[in-house]
């Protein structure tokens, strides 16, 4: 098998923006109870801000620029709209399906669906034998890898991971503890938002761009946190790897017209054997 | 001198029904007030609407100062409430749980020594320390949410029906604990209870609710059914 | 068989039989670690009425879990009128007369209390639905919601909907757990009613005083063991046993 | 409630009896439009056994639209069957297909799980038919070659003539809503939505009632394709994808879920108004978005929820006087109910 | 106004992944109505104008059939135009063949498919296996003689799995030996692990198939990042991609149709697409090829018409389109059996520049 190595890598760099997504969906809806559609156009944003702060102030500065941007949106969008949507989820749902269509038509309409390049880094490594991998995406490796351990540290150890986990359990418990439920959320909107602009950022890097490139990566994001089981961090990991993995080496050694599929094919043989995904270990007991 | 926890007219509204409807009282510092009654009197409302957990008209005055309005404010001012039926965070951990009790107390010190007490106060919280709450058992869910409202350092404790769901031995064990521990931490208790036996042994005075109206003051020992056998 | 307490206790094989309704046969279940019941051996016959009692913990929701199929034992064997049961098929086992009430508030939430009544009822039988709403007082909030009901009504709800079932045995969680005395009074009152109505009855209760006075037959479980059983009297004889676990 | 039903059932009746009239009047240019909204209405109503009474969120309810479309294509046009054999085997179809993809799927997994496992199910049915383009027509769908030029009862065109049939199958799809809303199962499904152990106890497994649920909510989707499919002359991968899936879902949202009424009002909303005035599609969509958006923030039960909620508000005499003041001995006491 | 009027409904993707296409194809029609309106055409002594009403496609070919069928029976127009994706032809034409009397005209590939003498459809662009076999591979191949393997890309869809199956032979007769044929998922998005498939040095370059611009610079990045050749020849895909890329690429090769305002090679084309540009406020940077076809195409449209005497009597209209040319901004023609003859180009950028070849279409 040639360009094992570097298919293996390639899967992992897909894993790793799934990872990124994934954990921004779980994490709002572990919180907030919201399935929201609308978390993919977090994506898109912070791409777009990346690609246009990068073409007028340089790539440095528009990465913070570009995680601001997204994480402001997400504050915004949870203060005027989700907020109100707690407790009620089909009115959150919904409120996100019209975002969802919205943003999208705003976004194409402004940035018409001409895909743009992002600035990329160039130059490759040598791997063994013949195989070679691009710099920028050995850098988004290392970026999700950083940025998922923290999360999962911060999920696990502080203060605010209780406090997102707790609010996610029962609003009405948590408030008898003096835990504002409806800030915490907003926590979690917010690192959902920078978590997608993250992986936005890093699709900038290394692909063209489109107004539709949120929402191709929100249904893969949907696909781990479910494989993975809901609410869980190392299920959305693992999830996450097994789908890019299996996407690249499906495409490269099966079949390439069938890139998309995997990952359904995975989740519905997931899903029979796992009902409740790898790693749910969401429990309830009758009686 | 001011009373503790001091409660003036407060009535509750759920739509068109009025669950509570002018409610007033005072408790003195480490005092505990019984509210009695029937079920669906409005105890529970009661309760709530002090710990401003629901939307209330009257006034809830501390130390003289009113309590201020929202439930996150109220628990930092140190009035805690502990839900009827116990509303344990089903999916953390027995110490995640009462970790999670602390969110109002600042220093890691504080409510790291307060959680030790209480393992040593109730040794089956401890061995059951990683488990999810919501496997724990009826009762001793109960004694994780009023451990939890204990991480909070309340200075006024509600307590809903404490004794729901508790085995004979259990309400031993909760009412020992319960006194030593407003003793040791000089807690004001408003206790919300229709089991009067229980209410006879923790509170001293006893409020009688009826369709969300005051129908009588009494001591609580009256409370207390004569003994069987 | 003997109880850790060295308590008297009559032997639970003595029930069992072919008449035997219910059996327990050496059950134990692990839960998450857990071993919430160990060993648990009992039986119930046709017409008695059970009152199962232990501290908190003690593995008496398990046990209805288990002999309902709402969990798997690990070991052991439960037989329901003489068939083995296994676990995970709970509705089934619902459908067959073995019908309980659940611990926590009863009622679905968004039906009405008379909607509850119905749905338990498969809609077949309005006149018990009538006659336990009067028993019970219900008759009253039939059009209300049961999430706008105070707990104990929601409670009551719960029985209800249990009792107009027209179970062959009825296991009760907790039933009197929230009520005030006179609910309690008219629960025990209806207990009392159906049973002598022909229903066998287990019932896991906290209040002593009134499941003494019910119930035939008293067991005890302590730490997932059944650690004493016998009449109410056998039990009250045992100073232990009347220590531990009767005295409130 | 089985004068509720005959109530309810008259109702429908009726506005099939205004559709029916509708058919034969309006202009040949709207004709497309009142199609349109037939088709959609009943897709939508269909979709609210599951997200109003089960409050299960298919996210790929537009599959089942689109499959019943390219069975009635595939039997009709392949195998040679008479269009109304090849319609029924087309709905069974369906409904097999349902069974299969769904019973895993509502079983045992979370509201959130469903949305995606139906939306998954949709992307592997396009998947499928785009790689088997022989025999699917791939991703340049299928023409089906029915209707031309052959005559019409009254005089009408294809596509009126398809308005008659189209208003059969709304009429029948809300019947048959009605009734099981109106039924021990629509009962049992408002039990299972609420608590599944619950309802286990009860001796009624969930999974059933939502099983059934799906199936039949698939099936009727799939009669919608059925007629829809020769009636475009065309079907195409498209049809089937998350989209329209989402657009159904938005429809009955902002109309108002659990209502026959909410889910029309949510069709006449998004898919007759634009159209009637025209239109532009990207402002329509800005437009369509944030009404959604607005509506489900300020209406949660949607249009027609708003409106009954303030129909009983204005019917009931007098607000209750403001709890501070004096208690009104008229009020009752919250406690009095029992 | 003039006392006839001819109904045109033209469906384009405006919204969408197509719609860089769509709009461009709309506002060239827009425009050439507005401008032919302005001095009105003549037919059986009647002063006509046209009347066009646009419906938006949103890049989704199911839409198509409720916006044809809505422009003929809503509308009421006998000449429907464009569908800028192959999907989108076959419900634009059941639409007009179910009704009658309405003449179908699109620039897609599938389109092909119905042209035949007695129809009244018509394919805007030559066919694929004329223009492969007469023009752009022989000008490809001569141009770029160091080439002599390559691997193609293509969506794995039927227009793909056509395409290839008239440019495999094409290229072997022309001495260009195709290695791989790699059909992949049209909804990827990310090229890496797909170019991975082409061993490193079994090849000089790579072809890629009508997939748009976008598509085709993520897969030339992708290709440029595995080091596999800096040799790139497409179809249906404009020069920009290369152009972004020239320091990057040797070779780039590109069809034209009509013109290439990447290139223009006149001066009514330069004209045409500064005019264009800043009618519709488009970057002339960005102008695809679609408005040379489409704006011609109408005043051909109403030349056949004048021709024909008639309006709405489309049959006689196609008799007079058969055979007929054109010369707008660029030149366009059709065979007497209505299939297109306009002559077309091949573009290359090479390290020493930028250049368009033309060739017609026999
Ligand atoms: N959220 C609510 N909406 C409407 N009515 C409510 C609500 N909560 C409580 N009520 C009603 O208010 C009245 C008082 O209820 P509350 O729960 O305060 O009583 P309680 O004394 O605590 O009863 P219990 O002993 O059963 O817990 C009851 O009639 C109940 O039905
Ligand atoms: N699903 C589960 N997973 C893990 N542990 C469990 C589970 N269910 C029960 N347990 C444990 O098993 C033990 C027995 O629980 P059970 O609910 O049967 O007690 P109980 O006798 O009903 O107590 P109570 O009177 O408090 O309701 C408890 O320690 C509980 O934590
Ligand atoms: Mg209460
Ligand atoms: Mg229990």
């Amino acid at each position: 098998m040639d360009a094992l190595v570097t298919t293996i890598l390639l899967g992992i760099m897909q894993g790793g923006l799934y990872t990124l997504v994934g954990l921004g969906v779980t994490l709002t809806f572990g919180v907030t109870h919201i399935l929201n559609f609308a978390h993919g156009e977090f994506i898109t944003v912070g791409a777009y801000a990346f690609v246009l702060f990068a073409g007028a102030v340089g790539a440095g500065l528009a990465l913070p620029l570009a995680l601001l941007v997204a994480g402001g949106i997400a504050a915004l969008l949870y203060v005027v709209g989700f907020r109100r949507t707690i407790g009620n989820h089909l009115q959150g749902l919904a409120f996100s399906l019209g975002l969802l269509l919205f943003v999208e038509a705003f976004m194409m309409r402004t940035f018409t669906a001409t895909p743009r390049s992002g600035p990329r880094i160039e130059g490759t490594v040598a791997l063994i034998g013949q195989e070679q991998m691009p710099v920028g995406r050995l850098i988004v490796i290392g970026v999700t890898v950083v940025v998922v351990v923290v999360t999962a540290f911060a999920m696990r150890r502080t203060w605010i991971g209780l406090a997102l986990r707790a609010c996610g359990d029962d609003e009405f418990a948590a408030s008898t503890v003096g835990l504002p439920a409806k800030r915490v959320g907003l926590y979690a909107f917010v690192v959902a938002g920078v978590l997608a602009a993250v992986a936005g950022v890093c699709i900038a890097l290394v692909v063209p761009i489109t107004p539709l490139t949120g929402l191709a990566f929100l249904l893969k994001g949907f696909v781990v946190a479910i494989i993975g089981g809901l609410g869980s961090i190392e299920g959305t990991f693992v999830a996450a790897m097994m789908l890019g993995l299996l996407e690249a080496l499906g495409t490269r050694y099966v079949e390439a017209g069938l890139t998309n599929a995997y990952g359904f094919v995975l989740m519905i043989v997931i899903l029979l054997v796992a009902p409740a995904g790898l790693f749910n270990r969401r429990q309830v007991r009758a009686g | 001198m001011t009373p503790h926890l001091e409660v003036r007219d407060l009535a509750v509204r759920y739509g068109q029904a009025l669950a509570v409807r002018g409610v007033s009282f005072a408790i003195g510092r480490g005092e505990t007030l019984a509210v009695v009654g029937a079920n669906g009197g409005g105890k529970s409302s009661l309760g709530k609407a002090v710990a401003r957990l629901v939307g209330s008209t009257g006034e809830v005055l501390l130390d003289g100062v009113a309590v201020p309005r929202t439930a996150v404010a109220a628990v930092g001012a140190g009035v805690v409430y502990v839900p009827e039926g116990r509303m344990v965070f089903t999916q953390l951990s027995v110490a995640d749980n009462l970790r999670a009790g602390a969110f109002s107390v600042r220093r890691k010190h504080d409510w790291e020594a307060r959680r030790a007490t209480l393992y040593e106060r109730l040794p089956r919280l401890a061995e059951r320390a990683s488990v999810r709450g919501g496997l724990l058992s009826g009762g001793e869910q109960q004694l994780l949410a009023i451990g939890r409202a204990l991480m909070a350092f309340p200075s006024v404790l509600v307590l809903d029906e404490p004794s729901l769901g508790l085995s004979p031995s259990a309400v031993v064990t909760v009412t020992d604990f319960l006194r030593e521990i407003q003793q040791e931490y000089d807690m004001t208790i408003l206790l919300l209870e229709q089991n009067a036996a229980f209410a006879a042994k923790l509170a001293t005075r006893a409020l009688v609710l009826e369709l969300g109206v005051v129908r009588d003051e009494v001591e609580a020992a009256t409370l207390a059914p004569v003994e069987g056998p | 068989m003997t109880a850790r307490s060295g308590a008297v206790v009559s032997d639970p094989a003595t029930s069992s039989g072919a008449g035997s309704l219910l059996d327990v046969d050496d059950v134990s279940c692990v839960l998450g670690g857990v071993r919430a019941l160990s060993e648990v051996t009992m039986h119930i016959a046709p017409g008695e009425l059970v009152g199962i009692i232990g501290p908190n913990g003690a593995g008496k929701t398990t046990l209805f879990n288990v002999v309902t199929g709402f969990v798997p034992a690990t070991t052991g064997e439960v037989r329901w009128d003489g068939a083995p049961l296994r676990g995970g098929k709970a509705h089934k086992v619902a459908r067959s007369g073995l019908v309980r009430t659940f611990q926590n508030v009863g009622g679905f939430t968004g039906l009405t209390v008379a909607e509850n009544l119905e749905l338990a009822t498969r809609g077949r039988d309005p006149e018990a639905i009538e006659r336990v709403e009067a028993l019970l007082h219900l008759a009253d909030v039939r059009d209300r919601s049961v999430e706008d009901c105070s707990l104990a009504t929601r409670k009551l709800v719960g029985i209800a909907m249990a009792l107009v079932r027209t179970p062959r045995l009825l296991l009760l969680d907790e039933p009197l757990a929230g009520l005030d005395d006179t609910d309690r009074d008219r629960v025990t009152s209806l207990i009392e009613q159906v049973h002598d109505s022909g229903v066998t009855v287990c019932m896991v209760e906290h209040d002593i005083g009134r499941t003494l006075r019910l119930a035939d037959r008293m067991v005890v479980l302590d730490a997932g063991r059944l650690v004493a059983a016998g009449t109410p009297a056998e039990l009250a004889r045992d100073d232990v046993l009347a220590r531990n676990y009767l005295s409130s | 409630m089985s004068a509720r039903r005959t109530r309810h059932g008259a109702g429908v009746l009726a506005v099939g009896v205004v559709l029916l009239v509708l058919a034969f009047v309006v202009p040949e240019n709207r004709v497309l439009l009142l199609n349109a909204f037939l088709a959609y209405g009943a897709l939508v109503v269909g979709l609210d056994l599951l997200v109003g009474d089960l409050r299960m969120m298919p996210a790929g309810h537009a599959a089942f639209f689109g499959a019943g479309g390219y069975a009635t294509v595939l039997l009709y046009q392949k195998a040679g069957l008479p269009l109304p054999v090849a319609g029924v085997l087309a709905v069974l179809i369906v409904g097999l297909l349902a069974a299969l993809i769904g019973l895993p799927a509502v079983g045992r997994s979370a509201g959130f799980s469903f949305a995606i496992i139906t939306f998954a199910f949709g992307e592997l049915l396009i998947q499928l038919i785009a790689n088997v383009p022989g025999f699917f027509g791939g991703s340049s769908g299928l023409t089906i070659d029915w209707g031309v030029g052959s005559d019409m009862p009254f005089d009408f065109s294809v596509y009126r003539y398809f308005t008659l049939w189209l208003v059969v199958v709304l009429v029948v799809v809300m019947l048959v809503v009605v009734l099981v809303r109106n039924s021990h199962l629509g009962l049992r499904m408002k039990a299972v939505r609420a608590d599944e152990n619950g309802t286990r106890g009860l001796g009624f497994n969930p999974t059933t009632y939502k099983g059934i649920a799906f199936v039949l909510a698939s099936m009727l989707a799939g009669l919608v394709g059925v007629l829809w499919a020769p009636m475009n002359g065309f079907i195409s991968p498209d049809t089937l994808g998350v989209n329209q899936s989402i657009l159904l879902l938005g429809m009955l949202i902002i109309g108002g879920v659990g209502r026959i009424t909410g889910a029309l009002v949510g069709v006449a909303l998004l898919v007759t108004l634009p159209a009637l005035f025209d239109m532009d599609p990207v402002l329509r969509t800005v437009l369509v978005g944030g009404l959604l958006a607005v509506v489900a923030l300020l209406q949660p039960s949607g249009i027609v929820g708003g409106l009954a909620t303030l129909w009983t508000r204005l019917r009931r005499p007098k607000n209750p006087p403001p709890a501070d003041g004096p208690v009104d001995a008229t009020l009752e006491p919250a406690g009095a109910g029992r | 106004g003039g006392d006839c009027v001819v109904k045109i409904g033209s469906v384009f993707s405006t919204t969408g992944a197509a719609a860089a296409f769509g709009i461009d194809g709309q506002n060239s029609i827009d425009m050439a109505v507005k401008d032919i309106n302005a001095k009105g055409f003549t037919v059986a002594g009647k002063q006509c104008t046209f009347e066009l009403k646009s419906a938006d496609m949103q890049s989704n070919p199911d839409n198509m059939a409720r916006n044809a069928q809505d422009l003929i029976t809503g509308f009421g127009a006998h000449y429907l135009i464009g569908g800028d994706m192959s999907p989108a032809i076959p419900p634009m034409v059941t639409a007009a063949e179910r009704t009658g009397n309405v003449m179908a005209l699109s620039v897609t590939t599938s389109m092909q498919n119905y042209v035949a003498p007695d129809k009244p459809f018509f394919k805007l662009s030559a066919s694929d296996d004329k223009m492969v076999n007469n023009g752009y591979i022989p000008a490809v191949t001569k141009a770029l003689p160091d080439i002599k393997r390559i691997a193609m890309l293509m969506n794995n869809d039927d227009t793909g799995r056509a395409l290839a199956d008239s440019y495999v032979p094409a290229f072997a007769q022309n001495g260009v030996e195709v290695t791989q044929k790699i059909f992949f998922d049209p909804a990827s998005q990310d090229f890496a692990a797909v170019v991975n498939q082409i061993p490193r040095g079994s090849v000089d370059g790579i072809f890629i198939g009508y997939n748009g611009d976008g598509r085709a610079a993520a897969i030339m990045d992708a290709a440029l990042d595995a080091g596999l050749t800096k040799n790139f020849i497409t179809r249906g895909i404009s020069a920009l991609p290369g152009q972004q890329r020239a320091d990057k690429i040797d070779n780039y090769a590109w069809l034209v149709l009509g013109a290439d305002p990447a290139f223009p090679s006149t001066d009514e084309v330069r004209d045409f697409i500064s005019r264009y540009a800043a009618e519709y406020e488009v970057d002339p940077a960005k102008v695809t090829w679609f408005p040379f076809t489409h704006y011609d195409y109408i005043a051909m449209l109403a030349q056949a018409m004048e021709k024909a005497g008639t309006t709405d009597d489309v049959d006689k209209v196609a008799a007079a389109l058969r055979g007929a040319s054109y010369d707008g901004v660029v030149q366009v023609s059709f065979d007497p059996s209505g299939a297109n003859t306009s002559p077309m180009g091949a573009g290359f950028l090479t390290p020493s520049g930028g250049k368009v070849v033309t060739f017609g279409i026999s």
